[in-house]
C-alpha cells in the first residue's frame, strides 16, 4: 500500500481502532504510572486534614449514570480514603438517579474494608462510620438546610432508618461538624455548595467534576473557594493513586483502569493524525514533482 | 394587525424581560414570577402539539404511500402512542389509573426513560469518541500556518491529558494548562464580547420591527 | 490575711472592671434600609471599636426587648439583616465582644424600616451600558435610513452559502438545513431563520429541494412560514413543498439520531448547520462529512465552534452568524445596526487598552467601571 | 428472569443498534432511531401534561371552580397570581392560538404566542449577557498592577500572561470588525486574533477528547459488565 493511499482511508478502520483501544484495556486492566496534579493533591490534603474525632466528610454525589465512568470512581476513592483514616462519612445525592449507584458503592467499599478487618473496632460499621442519607428534593433545599440540621432535612436515611438513631449522627449536627463537603458532579453542584453553603456557613468545599466542566472550576480553585478538585477521569485516577500510595489500599482502581483505555485511545487518535499528515505531505511532494 | 399586534405584544414582553433584572421591587418580582412560571410555561407546553401533529401526519403518509423504509414509521408511531398512553394515564411513575406494573416488572414512563431513552441517548453521545477520532484524522493536516496551530495545540493538550505525556515530558500538563488558560481564554472572551453586542443589536432590530424573520419573513 | 481583706475586694473588682472599662462600644452605629433590594433587609454599619474580637448585632421591634440577629468578625464594618417584613420599624444596636467575655453595647439607633426599591443601583453600570449601546445602534440605523452607504467586508462563510446551494442544484440533490437545537428566543435561531429565508429563496429560484428538520415546535412553525414566504418572494409559490419543513423531536440526542439517519439515507449535497448547538454538533457534522456533502456551519456557542471548524468546510463564528442577515440581504438598516456593533467593539477595545494603561502606569483601577455589585 | 435482567438486555440491544451505525446505516439503527424519536416524543407528552398542564393550569383552575361552588365567587378567584384562580384560562387560550395554524384565515394568530414567548426571553438575555459576560470578562481582561505584584500572589510571569490574554482579546475583537477591510492595523489585529482563535479551538478539541472517551468507556462498561458480565 502506498503512503499516499493513507490520505483517505475508510473511517471505519479508525472506528475499529478506537473501539479496540477502549475495550481491550477494560478486559485486560493495565496500570500506567501517574503523576498527581495540584488540584487533586489539594483535595486529598483537605480530606486528610479532617480530625476523625471532631468532624466528618460529607460526600455529595450529584451525577447521573451517564457520567458514571468519570464520577463514580471519585466516590469510591473518597470512601476508601475516609475509611482508611476512620473519618466518619455522610453520603447524600442531589439527584435520585445516583442513589442506586451510591448505595452499591458504600456497600462495596465497606465490604472491602471488612474483608481485611480482624476486630469489631477495625471494621467499618454502618451508622457508626458511615451513613447514606439518600435524596431530598429540590437540590438547593438540602444544601441550605444542612447548615441548620442535617437530621432535620434527612429525617430518615436511604434505607428508611430514622437518621437520628444512627450513632454517628449524635455528634454530627450541621456544617460545623463537617470537615469538607466533597461535591462530585456532572453539573455545577460544587458551585451551589460554594454559593449557598460556604458563603452562609463557611464550610470548605471540594469538587469532583467531569473533564468538560473542569475549566469552569479553575477560577474557584485560584480564589480558594474550592479547596481542591478532581477533574474528570484523570483526577479520579490521581486520587486513587494517592489513596494507594498513602494507605496501601490496592482494591480495584476503576479510574486507573479507565485511564488505560484513555491513554490508548488518545495515542490512537494522535497516531492517525500523524499518519494523515505523513500521507498529506507525501502526496503534496508527489504532486509537486509531477 | 396581522403583524402589528404580535409585534406590540413582543415589545411589551421584551420590556418586561429587560427590566426584570433591574427592578428589585416585590411587585415586579411577582409579575415576573407569574410570567415565567405560569404564562410562558403553559404557552410552551401547547406548542408541542403543533410539532407532534406534523410528525404523525408525515409518518402516516409515508406508511400510506409505502415509501422506502416505511416500516420504521410504524416503529415510531407505535412507540410514540404507547409511551404517551402509558405516561398520560399511568402517571409519571405508575401512580395513574392505568396499571404500569406486571408482577415485579414495571414499565411506567420514568422507567422507560431510564431503561430506553438513557441507553439510546448515552450511546448516541458515546459515538462522539469515534467521531472525534475520524474528524481529527481528516482535518488535522498542517496545510497552512493556521491549520498547523490548530493541530499543534490539540496535540499538546491531548498528550498532556494522559500519563504517557507526563512520562515523555513532566512539564507537558503545565503547558497544556497554559494553553487552556491563556490563548483559549483570550479567544473565547473576544468572541463572547462580540456575541453580546450582536445579541443586543438583534434584539433592538426585532423591537424596531426591522428584523422580521420570526414573523415568517416576507412583508 | 484578714488584715488585707478590705484591700483585696476592691482590687479584685478593679481587675474585673478595668478591661471592661477599656472595652468601648462601636461608634457611629447606623441602620439604613438596604438600597437596591426587594424590601426585606436593613444594613447596619459601625465604626470599629479598638480591641474588639467581634461584634454582635441586636434588633428590637417597637416596645420589645433586643434580640440577637447575627455576629460579625472583628474586621467587619457592616451587617445585612435579611428576611425582614416590609415597612415595620426596628431599632438596632451593636455590641462589642471584647477580651475575657466583656461586652459593650452601643446606644440604639433610631427606628428604621425595610423598604423595596424600584431600581437596582448595583446594576447601574449594566443598565448604562445597555442603554448607551442601544443609542449607538439606533444612531447608525438612523444614519442608514437617511440613505448613507456603509461598507461591509467580505465574510467567506456567507459567500460560500450561495456556492453550496448551486452545487446541490448541479448534483440534483437536496439542501439540508439544520436550524439548530435552540428555541426561537435564542438570537442564534433568529439569525438562522433569516439565513433560511435567503437560502430558501435561492433553492426556490433554482428549483432545488430543501429539507428542514426541527427540534423545537415553535421554530418549526416559524421556519415553515419562512420557507413558504421565500417561495412567494422568489415568484415560485408552486414550487413550495409543504413537507420540506418538518418537526422531529424535542430531545436533542434523538434529534441528532434522526438527522444522522436523514443524512445517510437521502444524501443531501449541502448541509447547513446554522443556529444554537450543543454536544450534538459533532455527531451531525461528522455524519454529514462522511456522506461527502459540502458543509457550512455557524453558531454562537463558543464551546461547539472547534468541532464545526474541524468537521465543516466553512464556519461562521459567533457574531458572524448574526451579521449574516445584514450581509445576505444588504438591507441598509441591518447594515447600520452592524456598524453600531462595530462601534461597540471599538469602545470595548478602547476601554481595555486605556484601562490597562491607567492601571499599569498611573495605578488607577478601572475595574470599578465594570463593577456589578455594591459600590 | 427478573425485571432488571430484562431491562439490561433491552439496554444492551439498543446500545448495539446505535453502535452499528458506525459500520453503516442498517435496519437495526433505523429501528433504534425511530424508537428513540417515538419514545422521546411520548415521554415529552406525558412530561408536559403531568409537570406543566395539570399542576400549573388544570388543578388550580379546578380548585377555583370548587371554591366558587362551595363559597361563591370572590375577587380572590380572579387574582392571576393567587394559587387558585379562573384567569388561568387565559394562558391556556393563548396557548390554543398555536392551533390557529390549521384554520385558514386565522393563521397569523400563531404569531401571538410566539411574540409573547420570544419577547420575554430575548429581553431577559440582554442584561444577562452584559452582566454575566461583558462586565466580568472585561474586568478579568484588564491588566492591573496586582497582576505583577507578589503581594497579590502573582509573579511577573503571571503579569506577562495577563498581557498576552489582553492582546488576544484585542486581536479577536478586531477580527470581528465587519465595517472595516482587514488592512493595515486591522489586518495585524485580525491576524493576531485568528491565531489565538485557532490555538484556543485546537486546545478545546484536544481537551474534550478525554470526556468523550469517558462516555464511550461508560457504554462499554455497561455492555461488558452489566450485560455480558465478562468483567467484574
Amino acid at each position: 500500500m502506498r503512503v499516499s493511499n493513507w490520505m483517505n482511508i475508510d473511517r471505519r478502520w479508525i472506528f475499529l481502532a478506537m473501539g479496540l483501544a477502549i475495550v481491550v484495556p477494560l478486559l485486560l486492566p493495565m496500570r500506567l504510572p501517574m503523576g498527581v496534579q495540584e488540584p487533586t493533591q489539594g483535595l486529598f490534603d483537605a480530606v486528610d486534614a479532617i480530625d476523625p474525632e471532631k468532624q466528618c466528610l460529607l460526600i455529595s454525589s450529584d451525577y447521573t449514570p451517564q457520567t458514571e465512568a468519570e464520577n463514580h470512581p471519585m466516590t469510591v476513592a473518597l470512601l476508601r480514603h475516609a475509611f482508611a483514616r476512620r473519618i466518619p462519612v455522610i453520603s447524600v445525592v442531589l439527584y435520585i438517579e445516583a442513589a442506586g449507584l451510591i448505595d452499591a458503592a458504600v456497600k462495596q467499599v465497606m465490604a472491602e474494608f471488612n474483608a481485611r478487618a480482624t476486630t469489631h473496632a477495625d471494621s467499618i460499621i454502618y451508622g457508626r462510620d458511615v451513613a447514606f442519607l439518600g435524596w431530598q428534593p429540590p437540590p438547593i433545599v438540602p444544601i441550605l438546610s444542612m447548615g441548620e440540621s442535617i437530621t432535620g432535612i434527612y429525617p430518615v436515611d436511604f434505607y428508611g432508618t430514622p437518621s437520628d438513631s444512627l450513632p454517628m449522627m449524635a455528634r454530627i449536627q450541621d456544617y460545623d461538624d463537617v470537615g469538607i463537603v466533597a461535591a462530585l458532579s456532572s453539573s455545577s453542584s460544587p458551585l451551589w455548595y460554594v454559593m449557598f453553603a460556604q458563603t452562609k456557613f463557611g464550610v470548605p468545599v471540594g469538587a469532583g467534576c467531569t473533564a468538560v466542566m473542569a475549566p469552569d472550576f479553575y477560577p474557584y480553585l485560584e480564589t480558594g473557594q474550592l479547596s481542591g478538585m478532581m477533574g474528570g477521569m484523570k483526577g479520579a485516577a490521581e486520587y486513587e493513586v494517592l489513596v494507594e500510595r498513602n494507605f496501601g489500599i490496592t482494591d480495584r482502581a476503576r479510574a486507573n483502569e479507565g485511564m488505560g483505555s484513555q491513554s490508548i485511545a488518545h495515542v490512537v487518535i494522535m497516531a492517525f493524525v500523524v499518519v494523515g499528515n505523513i500521507a498529506f505531505f507525501a502526496t503534496r511532494r508527489k504532486e509537486g514533482q509531477a | 394587525m396581522k403583524s402589528k399586534l404580535p409585534l406590540a405584544l413582543l415589545i411589551l414582553m421584551g420590556i418586561f424581560g429587560i427590566t426584570s433584572r433591574f427592578i428589585p421591587h416585590p411587585g415586579a418580582e411577582a409579575l415576573n414570577a407569574y410570567l415565567r412560571d405560569t404564562l410562558l410555561r403553559i404557552i410552551s407546553a401547547f406548542a408541542l402539539i403543533l410539532g407532534l401533529g406534523n410528525l404523525i401526519l408525515r409518518h402516516w403518509s409515508k406508511i400510506k404511500k409505502k415509501e422506502e423504509n416505511y416500516g420504521s414509521s410504524y416503529v415510531l408511531l407505535i412507540s410514540l402512542t404507547v409511551t404517551a398512553i402509558i405516561g398520560l394515564f399511568g402517571g409519571t411513575s405508575g401512580e395513574g389509573i392505568l396499571p404500569t406494573r406486571i408482577g415485579e416488572f414495571s414499565f411506567d414512563v420514568n422507567t422507560l426513560y431510564d431503561k430506553v431513552m438513557i441507553p439510546l441517548g448515552a450511546t448516541m453521545f458515546s459515538l462522539l469518541a469515534f467521531y472525534m477520532a475520524s474528524a481529527a484524522y481528516r482535518s488535522f493536516r498542517a496545510k497552512n500556518t493556521l491549520a498547523f496551530l490548530l493541530l499543534a495545540s490539540a496535540f499538546i493538550v491531548m498528550l498532556g491529558q494522559v500519563p504517557l505525556g507526563q512520562a515523555l515530558w513532566s512539564e507537558l500538563p503545565s503547558v497544556s494548562h497554559w494553553i487552556m488558560t491563556v490563548p483559549n481564554t483570550a479567544a473565547k472572551r473576544g468572541i463572547d464580547l462580540g456575541i453580546t453586542l450582536g445579541v443586543t443589536a438583534t434584539l433592538l432590530k426585532i423591537l424596531a420591527g426591522i428584523e422580521r424573520s420570526w414573523l415568517g419573513g416576507g412583508s | 490575711m484578714r488584715r488585707f481583706g478590705h484591700l483585696l475586694v476592691p482590687l479584685l473588682l478593679c481587675t474585673l472592671w478595668l478591661p471592661a472599662q477599656a472595652q468601648a462600644p462601636p461608634g457611629g452605629v447606623t441602620a439604613k434600609d438596604t438600597p437596591s433590594d426587594d424590601g426585606s433587609s436593613i444594613t447596619v454599619a459601625w465604626e470599629p471599636a479598638p480591641g474588639a474580637r467581634g461584634y454582635r448585632i441586636e434588633r428590637a421591634a417597637a416596645e420589645e426587648a433586643f434580640e440577637t440577629v447575627g455576629e460579625a468578625e472583628a474586621d467587619q464594618r457592616r451587617f445585612e439583616d435579611t428576611g425582614l417584613p416590609q415597612d415595620v420599624p426596628f431599632r438596632y444596636r451593636v455590641v462589642t465582644l471584647g477580651a475575657g467575655g466583656f461586652e459593650a453595647a452601643s446606644p440604639p439607633t433610631a427606628p428604621v424600616m425595610a423598604q423595596p426599591q424600584w431600581f437596582n443601583f448595583d446594576l447601574f453600570g449594566v443598565a448604562f451600558a445597555c442603554v448607551a449601546f442601544a443609542g449607538v445602534v439606533v444612531w447608525y440605523i438612523a444614519r442608514a435610513r437617511r440613505g448613507e452607504k456603509l461598507f461591509l467586508r467580505r465574510i467567506a462563510g456567507l459567500d460560500a452559502v450561495e456556492e453550496a446551494v448551486g452545487r446541490a442544484t448541479e448534483m440534483g440533490r437536496a439542501v439540508l438545513y439544520i436550524p439548530g437545537t435552540g428555541y426561537i428566543s435564542d438570537i442564534a435561531t433568529v439569525a438562522s431563520m433569516n439565513i433560511l429565508g435567503e437560502v430558501a429563496k435561492k433553492t426556490a429560484e433554482y428549483g432545488t429541494k430543501i429539507n428542514v428538520p426541527n427540534r423545537d415546535p415553535v421554530v418549526y412553525t416559524v421556519a415553515r412560514e419562512v420557507v413558504k414566504n421565500a417561495h412567494i418572494e422568489a415568484g415560485r409559490p408552486e414550487a413550495h413543498d409543504p413537507n420540506s419543513v418538518h418537526f422531529v423531536v424535542e430531545y436533542a440526542l434523538a434529534y441528532a439520531a434522526a438527522v444522522s439517519g436523514i443524512m445517510v439515507r437521502e444524501k443531501p449535497a449541502t448541509n447547513l448547520f446554522l443556529g444554537y448547538f450543543a454536544a450534538e454538533s459533532l455527531i451531525l457534522a461528522e455524519t454529514g462529512a462522511s456522506t461527502g456533502a459540502i458543509q457550512i456551519a455557524g453558531t454562537d456557542q463558543v464551546t461547539q465552534l472547534p468541532f464545526f471548524v474541524v468537521a465543516c468546510d466553512y464556519t461562521l463564528m459567533g457574531e458572524e452568524l448574526y451579521a449574516a442577515s445584514a450581509y445576505l440581504s444588504r438591507d441598509p438598516l441591518m447594515v447600520g445596526a452592524l456598524k453600531g456593533q462595530d462601534i461597540g467593539k471599538f469602545l470595548f477595545l478602547l476601554l481595555l487598552v486605556f484601562g490597562s494603561i491607567a492601571s499599569l502606569i498611573f495605578g488607577i483601577d478601572a475595574g470599578w467601571l465594570l463593577a456589578t455589585t455594591g459600590y | 428472569m427478573s425485571a432488571e435482567v430484562v431491562w439490561v438486555w433491552v439496554g444492551a440491544f439498543l446500545t448495539l443498534c446505535i453502535l452499528s451505525f458506525l459500520y453503516r446505516d442498517n435496519p437495526f439503527y433505523r429501528f433504534g432511531e425511530h424508537l428513540f424519536v417515538g419514545v422521546s416524543n411520548g415521554y415529552f407528552v406525558a412530561f408536559m401534561f403531568h409537570r406543566v398542564i395539570r399542576p400549573v393550569m388544570l388543578e388550580p383552575f379546578w380548585g377555583a371552580v370548587q371554591t366558587a361552588g362551595e363559597s361563591g365567587l370572590s375577587w380572590e378567584l380572579f387574582n392571576p397570581i393567587a394559587p387558585q384562580n379562573f384567569l388561568l384560562i387565559i394562558p391556556g387560550l393563548v396557548g390554543c392560538l398555536y392551533f390557529t395554524r390549521f384554520i385558514p384565515g386565522t393563521q397569523w394568530m400563531v404569531r401571538i404566542p410566539i411574540g409573547i414567548f420570544m419577547g420575554y426571553y430575548t429581553g431577559l438575555s440582554v442584561p444577562a449577557y452584559f452582566e454575566g459576560t461583558v462586565f466580568p470578562q472585561m474586568r478579568g481582561t484588564l491588566v492591573t498592577q496586582s497582576d505583577f505584584s507578589a503581594a497579590a500572589g502573582s509573579s511577573s510571569i503571571d503579569g506577562i500572561w495577563a498581557l498576552v490574554v489582553l492582546l488576544g482579546v484585542l486581536g479577536t475583537l478586531s477580527y470581528f470588525f465587519f465595517s472595516r477591510e482587514h488592512k493595515g492595523i486591522w489586518k495585524v489585529g485580525a491576524k493576531t486574533g485568528i491565531v489565538f482563535v485557532m490555538v484556543g479551538f485546537g486546545a478545546s478539541f484536544g481537551f474534550t477528547v478525554m470526556a468523550r472517551v469517558s462516555l464511550a468507556i461508560g457504554r462499554f462498561l455497561f455492555l461488558l459488565r452489566d450485560w455480558l458480565g465478562v468483567i467484574s
